[in-house]
């Protein structure tokens, strides 16, 4: 076979085969770990936070080649940015930014949004200084 | 790029002889076999010839008993709804093992919604089936006992034998699922005590397209396929002839030359086992171990601590074609019912591998898979939370465990907020 | 000897081209479309290919509403129980012309088995549904109509764009078995307002083995071959690759030679039926005259006074192969139940020979079969007693009454002590 | 195609192709017509007696080639018995002369004995004084 098929597109292929902050953050200062429990998947997404910005993000996947390209492009995409603005990442920027996803595998995108919440949500209660500023996200 | 194919249970390139049997029968012999004239009456004679031989493979007495249909699956359908929609007056109870493939599974639900009942009857943790727990399952209402010749999922030999002689005993029809056996291991319809056979050549280098039911005298059927008289009225629709040709040399090639392919892939199904074995740690085969209890072809492994789809990817980027019950990549994001069946921990349902071999892999190949394949397993796992949490101490192994930390599904179900299914 | 081959209702030879199409997914891309790696995308990609070609020869707006069966006879059960099933609770009662193609009325039998009920709209002389009679069929549990395009056996044109307005009127799914005009006459699923559209590309040289269901979201179905989540859970079962691969191939030629195809095959059509009315005394055309009500490739004829399969036996030996709707020639000693539908005369039915022109017939072969067939009539009718007794006025004619002899259906039942069926 | 398939076998279709006895005898002592119910065809034996024995036989028949065989066949197996024999014709010597026909036209050999026994039947009304002889068969 001279063509190569794959069955998602190259970016998600991409993620996949070389995932970007792959790891765990030594002293991360909010972990979020969230399991679908529609197919079993189970991602973990941890935070380094620095005035109110997110320095660093790492992510482990136990999961699908989707979830594992949607932890990888989540990490990328919300690095940079502050809790505010991450705050409302939302699953459909991981789903453009891979340049879409598999209907059936929508639901790894929405995983890899919950893990980044729940690891905010870990960070804000460590720091309830936070909440304070922005209570309606939590 | 090495290409592996080991997914045989899914698909085998069709034989350039069995290529060359159908070849005239799209250009030249394009006739209807219902045609009396020529044209016609030469498919005949070879759709005559194609059931003779598939008749030979599975020690029919005759070659009336041999009804074509699509595939397995329709010949699965046929078989179960056939006979339930035939007895309908005399019972409506159905008997099936906990295990069959979703073609019986799915028709036996359609006809519970019809006013059948079905008793499904377990299997152990190796996937077999008990003949007493068929017997008991056996009311004076059952028309039909279905149990396959070997499960497609996990490669476990049902004792088929003993069951048809339960059903003999009786009274009761018994059909057997020979898909993931026929060609590969002997069938023998009469031994079996079985009164309907499926199976489709596309699993033993025959053609798509094309799927064969047995039926002897002891088991009425009606058609499910409503048209036409085509295959004794059994099942309406023009005849796919070049498949049926295809299929009757694929059969009588099977048959030929089933003792060298089996003893071949069965030499390569121990050399990847323990191949794999010795390199990979929290590896788990379901099913019977390698030996008169599976089947040649088939080993079904459930790696711990990572996914099944990732696997496969990364094994098809490696160009190994695998398959995998995880439930991933099913398109119902269900794991295996098979998994399931056997009681298989959710974990180890999620991390399942299914490879089956074919009459064209070689030992090279096995030892590339085996190299790919433990090198693609640490990678999966350095990137999965659990097998962090494993060696932290925060989860145990279901593979091997240690007595240390709480169970996989524990913590999924905890992090998930729901039981995974 | 020459060999003319006029039967391609029953079968066509695959185009050269096609089979080309065909060959890299017999050994090489020989993987299922269900599989997750390079061996199952490839041809996934190649299935894709095949629906949107023939989306394109029907104009269905997406590919997504072709759904792939194994032959045109499993797709009409489809379209029947499909829809029926899926729409039980609304109501359980069908409207059907009463010359469909059995695959439909058998379908239908069944269901009335299981408490459907069904009307059966009569056609005219000429085969013809009339679409007020449809309305008036139509009640309000009614979940399903079905009227074919051209009629099989008669080539009859029915008025499915009138019958497509009645059933969106009423807002009533429409079937349109179009088996007997795709590849041959436009077929638009749009302009037609048929919901479910089935046809088989072995009718224009395509090959056997693949069914084509057009389903759009107006009409909800269910499966009936259950199994796998094949053809979006449409269809179960392995899906015949190669077969399917061709069938995209063959449509898409189909419709851009339709035009060549149509008129080369209308003028054919003329020439025959010209010829052997100039020949032959006492033939019979049914259903339309050639012309904008019949399908150009079939001619449907009576030959008065002698039965259908000596003609049919007799022009086979001269290599001329044809079909025919007599009692004889079917398996179940009836005559076609369309030509009891047109109310033909027995006589006439028992005469029956049906021609169905192809592309390659040429002109040189219709004289040959003008000739040879006026022969054969001569021969056959020399060794009737009916032709004996219509001579001696002991009998009448019914293509042309001479006003002396009883009818010959009354003759038949004085012999055989029962009036004919 | 290089070979020939047919749908009836060798002698089947010689007796179709080239039917023996095909005509009607003038002045026949005996003739009999009579149809299949089954599936419409009509078959006509007329005889020629001479001395209780049959001299000539022919036939007309509407029908499938297996019809036409059968009477072509039965013609021939006829000729030169006696009234007597003739009475216990069976439509098994038929099928066994020509071979064999498939099931579904067994009914075709059925028609030529009735149209045989048919023919004889005229003869005996007319000839009452073979009846006296041979009143079982009739
Ligand atoms: C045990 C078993 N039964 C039935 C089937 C369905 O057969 P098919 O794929 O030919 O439709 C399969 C398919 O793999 C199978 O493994
Ligand atoms: C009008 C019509 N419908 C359905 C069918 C059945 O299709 P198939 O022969 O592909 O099973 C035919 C077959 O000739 C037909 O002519």
């Amino acid at each position: 076979m001279s063509e190569t098929y794959t069955l998602y597109n190259q970016t998600v292929m991409d993620h996949f085969q070389n995932p970007r902050n792959m790891g765990d953050i030594k002293d991360a200062d909010g972990i979020g770990e969230v399991g679908a429990a529609a197919c079993g998947d189970i991602m973990k997404i941890s935070l380094k936070i620095k005035n109110g910005r997110i320095e660093d993000a790492r992510f482990k996947t136990f999961g699908c080649g989707s979830a594992i390209a949607s932890s990888s492009m989540a990490t990328e995409l919300i690095k940079g940015r502050t809790i505010e603005e991450a705050m409302s990442f939302s699953n459909q920027e991981v789903v453009d930014a891979l340049g879409g996803l598999p209907p059936v595998k929508i639901h790894c995108s929405v995983l890899a949004e919950e893990a980044l919440k729940a690891a905010l949500e870990d960070y804000v209660k460590k720091h309830p200084e936070v909440a304070a500023k922005a209570p309606a996200a939590v | 790029m090495r290409h592996v194919f080991l997914d045989h249970q899914s698909a085998t390139p069709l034989l350039p002889e069995v290529f060359e049997e159908m070849r005239p029968f799209f250009m030249e012999a394009f006739g209807n076999p219902s045609s009396l004239h020529q044209h016609g009456l030469r498919v005949r004679d070879a759709l005559k010839k194609a059931r003779v031989r598939i008749a030979a493979l599975i020690n029919a007495e005759s070659d009336e008993e041999i009804f074509f249909t699509s595939d397995g699956t329709e010949s699965a359908n046929l078989a179960i709804k056939g006979v339930a929609y035939a007895n309908e007056r005399r019972g409506k109870h159905l008997v099936v093992s906990a295990t069959e493939h979703p073609s019986v599974m799915n028709s036996v639900e359609f006809l519970e919604k019809q006013g059948w009942t079905t008793t499904r009857v377990p299997v152990d943790s190796q996937g077999r089936v008990k003949p007493e727990h068929v017997a008991g399952a056996i009311t004076d209402k059952t028309v039909l006992v279905a149990v396959h010749h070997v499960n497609h999922d996990i490669g476990t030999i049902q004792p088929v034998q003993e069951i048809g002689r339960v059903t003999a005993e009786k009274g009761v029809p018994f059909y057997v699922d020979c898909e993931a056996s026929a060609g590969w291991l002997p069938v023998d319809v009469q031994a079996m005590g079985a009164n309907l056979v499926s199976f489709s050549p596309h699993r033993y280098y025959g053609p798509k397209g094309v799927g064969v039911l047995y039926r002897n005298r002891k088991a009425r059927i009606v058609s499910i396929i409503h048209g036409g008289v085509q295959e004794g009225g059994r099942r309406a629709g023009t005849e796919n002839v070049p498949a049926i040709v295809g299929g009757g040399l694929a059969s009588e090639i099977a048959l030929r030359e089933m003792p060298s392919r089996a003893s071949h892939v069965a030499a390569l199904q121990k050399r990847l086992w323990e191949g794999l074995k010795a390199r990979i740690q929290y590896l788990k085969l379901n099913g019977p171990e390698p030996g008169p209890e599976r089947v040649p072809t088939n080993l079904n492994l459930s790696t711990e601590f990572i996914e099944g789809e990732g696997q496969l990817l990364s094994l098809d980027i490696s160009g190994i074609a695998v398959a995998s019950g995880s439930s991933c990549v099913s398109k119902s994001l269900k794991i295996s019912h098979v998994l399931a069946a056997i009681g298989l921990d959710h974990a180890l349902a999620q991390g399942n591998i299914i490879m089956t071999l074919g009459k064209d892999n070689t030992e090279e190949e096995i030892d590339y898979v085996i190299e790919t394949f433990s090198r693609i397993v640490t990678k999966l796992r350095a990137m999965s939370p659990m097998w962090e949490e494993f060696e932290s101490g925060v989860i145990d192994s279901v593979v091997r465990p240690t007595g240390r930390g709480k169970s996989f599904s524990d913590h999924a179900a905890s992090v998930s907020g729901k039981p995974a299914h």
